[in-house]
């Protein structure tokens, strides 16, 4: 049985369903039992689990998050969230060197399961410190899965197979997701871990993103149909190991790409999409891949700027021309224009 | 431990006091009153019911001295004598803003005041401030740095971390530790262990730490004192704790006592140690003057308002200018 | 603080912390008379002259308990019985080692001895066994997990906010520093404030804590011991802080007192405080007999050695093994 | 006037200039004043400038950095060392959240004229923890630059420019490097920051690399000569800015490009490169770009495993004759194998 619920929800009730079938399971992150309950996906959790299940936190990210590799690495199977990427700077030392490692250099003798939830932010002038999008510093590390959901469904079936995986896995959120909607079975289910997800079928050009980028992905698509243009939608969900197949193999039909980062535009994800598709399949290229990321600057807080921040649908439907070498879109054609939250409901604060 | 000679003080300091309170309590009404207009976009941390701390700390920095804090900054940045036409503008997110929009809340600087800045990762601005004082002693500069953090903020281990090094080279640092017994909805009794002492941790560094209860603006002034000549004397760091309380919702314009993560009643004591009323009640103001110096107040808090509304937002080519220096 | 009842030991339990002891010693000269060889191609951190807290400490872990190390470990994993084949194919890189060879010295690694591994990012370690100490509590496991540490280590954040932890939670960890004065070249008086007190550190964070000679195997045996029936009567953890010396450099195999970076005479001073021969004194063991056993510990350190220069050097395939599980 | 010198000796000089010319610079790290300085890089500085000049620190990386960025942003111009890149992620918040955007969420008020000198280290068996290549991680982040110099000429250079910058400055140092030699001027100067420096020039393909892969660029340069094969040797120098246009030019000129990267081969610097060419010069390209890094696992510590993570000359040769699309090097030819220590009178112990 499906039905339409929310990413938040979909991460709620995935966690719900670990802590029900897996005793090792535990919870922790600051502010997992507050009332506010990490946007909504932990609410809940400490009345129905108890207080020896799901934790709250000093705000004391690295030691707690070697805490949690030594949790792991003793028995449990923690979940542990950051309210923002950037809090877990602070314990990055642990992940990189230690958690993504530990394995290794055991001689296997030793392992970690351990989930990161990561949010990151967007919108209501969140400001240099609380919106970044850091992504390709946890991907460049072997050791580590970084995984990016991009709705309800890939949100549920990936946590679970984060939480099933024996190794350190970061786990993205947009928050501009929390609030979006799709079909989600009621049972658990979990989703290959380094598999692409083709959202939809084409032959004009091949479309490449993850996490939020696939709301915009799906925008433009729509707008393209009117124009009889039919990209290949597809969504990385795992930015390690990255699933460079599907896309080659999709790059073949189209024989065109476009890549859509989430985060700053030098040294990311779609520079990797890009150099692996081109050393592996240059002669079935058309024309230039192209990418497009969000403004090489910090992200500021106010909204005039903000906005400018991220690839508009415009910016992308210019994008789009390039790679398809021609001109689609009449000159007077109005893109809807980028708002600092994701919906009018939202109003703040954070 | 130095004796605080309490309520000495005269009357026109406690009268400079009361109004530092009072002004930064009525901007941060007007910024919660006005915050559901949807026009500052961006998260606001009031300190509504901790300004005595604020005031009465900021009333002994001189020319030279510098402070830096971290998310909940407003009332630092007006007991300092920050421009609160540039703070609004910063939460309007316009380009007349301390930080030309770029920041918001969480990021108000005057250096014409002596803020150097304030940031919301939590304790990071405790490592950046000591590393301001050490170059005051480098470079054989005169002032005090005041780093303003909160119980929270001790549980980072940049704090330790940063007690260490200001003790190692006896730099002039004035450790403010606003303790409002919350870090965003959880209390301290499940973040810190009971036998926990945010002031034996300064000593056990080398530091000299003192506390005293921080919704008494006259006792925080005095300590305030004690501590800074304390320092002079000896040239070295000091820590002081103040006991406060948080009236609002950790973040954003709204009362949230509904949400039950506090205990009954709890708000209501400590609304009734409210700095302001005691130190009115002390100076035995009386009711027309005090709503004069209420008026006064709120006209000049209301043109800055206008102010920050009418203002530009910054235009394009700001968005890729100050990247780099 | 506990009283500690010196030398009162049996002569059995002191026979076999000075095999303990003197066992470590010997492995350790070893490697340093072997490492010019150049076959031991990793950097090494050897303990020699600080044995007497591995063995005293060890001395009381049973199979349920675990410790934890950071780079200078070799002495740790001998006293809580690791195997010295496996520990010496590491260093010589070779697939027999602990880690394959992938780790070296710095990554020992034996569980069945209860060491679940040591790293040499300085401090990362503590909260990794403090996360230990909690999933033992969560799962009701029995057990505690022993941390060791260095002076240095206590500078790290990490250590703090891993005593705040620990605290919080009643956590069975055993904190055992090793001050042994030096951070690489860097006397402690240069790194930490003369007034700065590791004990009262944990104390300031709600745990308490012992300290003693770490040149006196009878004392770390005694106090540990002490130590932890405290932890087990009351269900918490416990900081014990040894001072001590390295004889030899801070990373190789050789003496490095002609480099200047410690005090004429300091070196000797602590030599002079040998746990071993204090020991050996103490037990008037006589000259024969302490020479059988030197021999018999050299044979089966030797014919170690001789394993592991003999041993295979993992082969291609070990490169992309193990990276995931 | 030049000679030639060490690059440890060409930092050490800089240093030294800095110190003299510039009274508000100090040095700071741990080890700094230490018998050892730093691989000789800091050897007697405290003798010459004092204690007030030159300091150790306590092994407090991440207050260190914070420390370091407010006497940064208080008039003094730090030049900070940590002996190993690992050690620096403890303190990697300071530099991703605040340094990185402190000129830019002041309004352009303050800033962090700040150098931090990361050194990589390789070989004798340093293992998982003591010799990752993590620039790809500073290189994303706008707000800092990043140099990588190659050379003890580059080195001097460099780290005058780094110094001279009012930007918060990443400075990787190769510790394979510091033994190598080369010509270096007696007095102060500065090389451009986000300029390549082309190496040698040549007309077969592009080969990219920057710090310690130039050694191997020139290496392979030398031995395909004897094939009358002339690569044109680019060196990318500064990580961010990248100067894309020389290597455009230069793919423009050859046609044909690979990449030598000294990290993982995964999001990295080289992926960056190769995608921004495809996307700027695809018309100019004769066969697909390569990239080679190293293998895209925690680096082990036993020689017999480690040798294996870098690219030999071999692989690289290999890679030579996928973008020349033919065969060069006779089967029979036999290429130096990897060494654990950059020269033989290396023993350790780190
Ligand atoms: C490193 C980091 N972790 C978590 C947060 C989320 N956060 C924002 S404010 C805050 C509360 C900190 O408590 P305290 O220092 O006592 O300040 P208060 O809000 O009570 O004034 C937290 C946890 C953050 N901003 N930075
Ligand atoms: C985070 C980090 N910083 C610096 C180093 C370099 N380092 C290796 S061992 C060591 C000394 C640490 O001193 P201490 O903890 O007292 O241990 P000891 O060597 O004296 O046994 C240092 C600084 C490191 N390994 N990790
Ligand atoms: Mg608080
Ligand atoms: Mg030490």
């Amino acid at each position: 049985m499906s039905r339409i619920i929310n990413f938040n929800e979909a991460i709620l009730e995935a966690t719900e369903e670990i802590l029900t079938n897996h005793s090792n399971s535990i919870i922790v992150g600051l502010g997992v039992p507050d009332p506010k309950g990490i946007f909504g996906t932990t609410l809940g959790l400490t009345e129905k689990y108890g207080s020896n299940r799901v934790y709250d936190m000093p705000t004391a990210e690295n030691a707690m998050t070697g805490i949690a590799i030594g949790a792991a690495i003793n028995g449990l199977r923690p979940i542990m969230t950051h309210q923002r990427v950037e809090f877990s700077l602070l314990g990055i030392e642990q992940l990189i060197n230690q958690a993504a490692k530990w394995h290794y250099m055991t001689g296997g003798k030793s392992r970690v399961p351990l989930v990161i939830r990561l949010i990151v932010g967007r919108g209501w002038g969140q400001g240099p410190q609380h919106s970044q999008f850091l992504e390709p510093i946890f991907a460049h590390v072997p050791g580590l899965k970084v995984l990016c959901p991009s709705s309800a469904y890939e949100a549920k079936g990936l946590l679970w197979s984060a939480f099933n995986d024996d190794n350190p896995v970061i786990f993205f959120e947009h928050r501009w997701l929390h609030s979006t909607k799709s079909i989600v079975p009621e049972t658990p289910y979990s989703l290959p871990i380094g598999k692409c997800n083709i959202v939809e079928e084409g032959t004009d050009f091949t479309l490449v993103s993850y996490s939020y980028g696939l709301t915009e992905c799906r925008k433009i698509a729509k707008i393209l149909k009117s124009f009889d243009i039919h990209p290949e939608i597809v969504d990385i969900r795992s930015l390690r190991p990255i699933d460079h197949q599907t896309i080659i193999e999709s790059v073949k039909k189209t024989g065109r790409l476009l890549c859509i980062d989430n985060g700053w535009s030098h040294m990311n994800i779609a520079a990797e999409i890009i150099s692996n598709v081109v050393t592996e399949t240059f002669k079935s290229l058309k024309s230039p891949p192209q990418r497009i990321g969000i403004a090489d600057v910090p992200i500021p807080s106010t909204r005039s700027l903000a906005n400018l921040v991220y690839p508009s649908l415009k910016d992308i439907a210019h994008k789009i021309e390039t790679i398809m070498e021609r001109k689609i879109f009449p000159d007077q054609f109005s893109f809807p224009e980028n708002q600092d939250v994701p919906d009018q409901s939202f109003t703040g604060p954070f | 431990m130095p004796s605080i000679p309490s309520y000495k003080m005269d009357q026109e300091t406690k009268y400079e006091l009361l109004h530092s309170m009072l002004f930064i309590r009525l901007v941060e009404e007007k910024i919660a009153e006005k915050y559901s207009e949807n026009q500052m976009r961006c998260p606001v941390h009031l300190s509504i019911g901790q300004e005595a701390i604020a005031s009465g700390v900021c009333a002994h920095l001189s020319p030279n001295d510098k402070l830096i804090s971290a998310h909940r900054s407003h009332a630092h940045y007006l007991a300092a004598g920050g421009d609160l036409k540039a703070m609004l503008c910063e939460l309007y997110g316009k380009i007349d803003g301390c930080a030309k929009g770029k920041g918001g809340s969480m990021h108000l600087i005057d250096l014409e005041a002596g803020l150097i800045s304030a940031v919301p990762i939590v304790g990071s601005s405790i490592a950046i401030g000591t590393g301001v004082a050490w170059s005051n002693r480098i470079q054989k500069l005169d002032g005090i740095v005041a780093i303003f953090l909160g119980d929270g903020a001790t549980e980072e281990g940049v704090f330790s971390e940063s007690l260490d090094f200001a003790a190692l080279h006896d730099l002039k640092v004035l450790f403010v530790c606003e303790n409002n017994h919350y870090s965003v909805y959880t209390h301290i009794s499940e973040r810190q262990h009971s036998k926990r002492s945010i002031c034996d941790i300064a000593r056990a560094h080398g530091i000299t730490s003192f506390s005293a209860e921080g919704n008494e603006v006259v006792e925080v002034y005095d300590l305030t004192k004690e501590a800074l000549s304390f320092m002079n004397d000896n040239a070295c760091p000091v820590l002081v704790e103040f006991s406060t309380f948080r009236w609002r919702e950790h973040c954003g314009p709204n009362w949230d006592d509904d949400l039950g993560y506090r205990k009954d009643g709890e708000l209501k004591n400590w609304m009734d140690k409210c700095s302001i009323k005691s130190l009115r009640d002390n100076l035995g103001i009386s009711d027309t003057r005090y709503l004069n110096l209420v008026n006064e107040l709120n006209e000049m808090i209301l043109d800055a308002f206008k102010h920050a509304e009418s203002s530009q937002f910054p235009n394009e080519s700001e968005l890729v200018s100050d990247v780099y220096a």
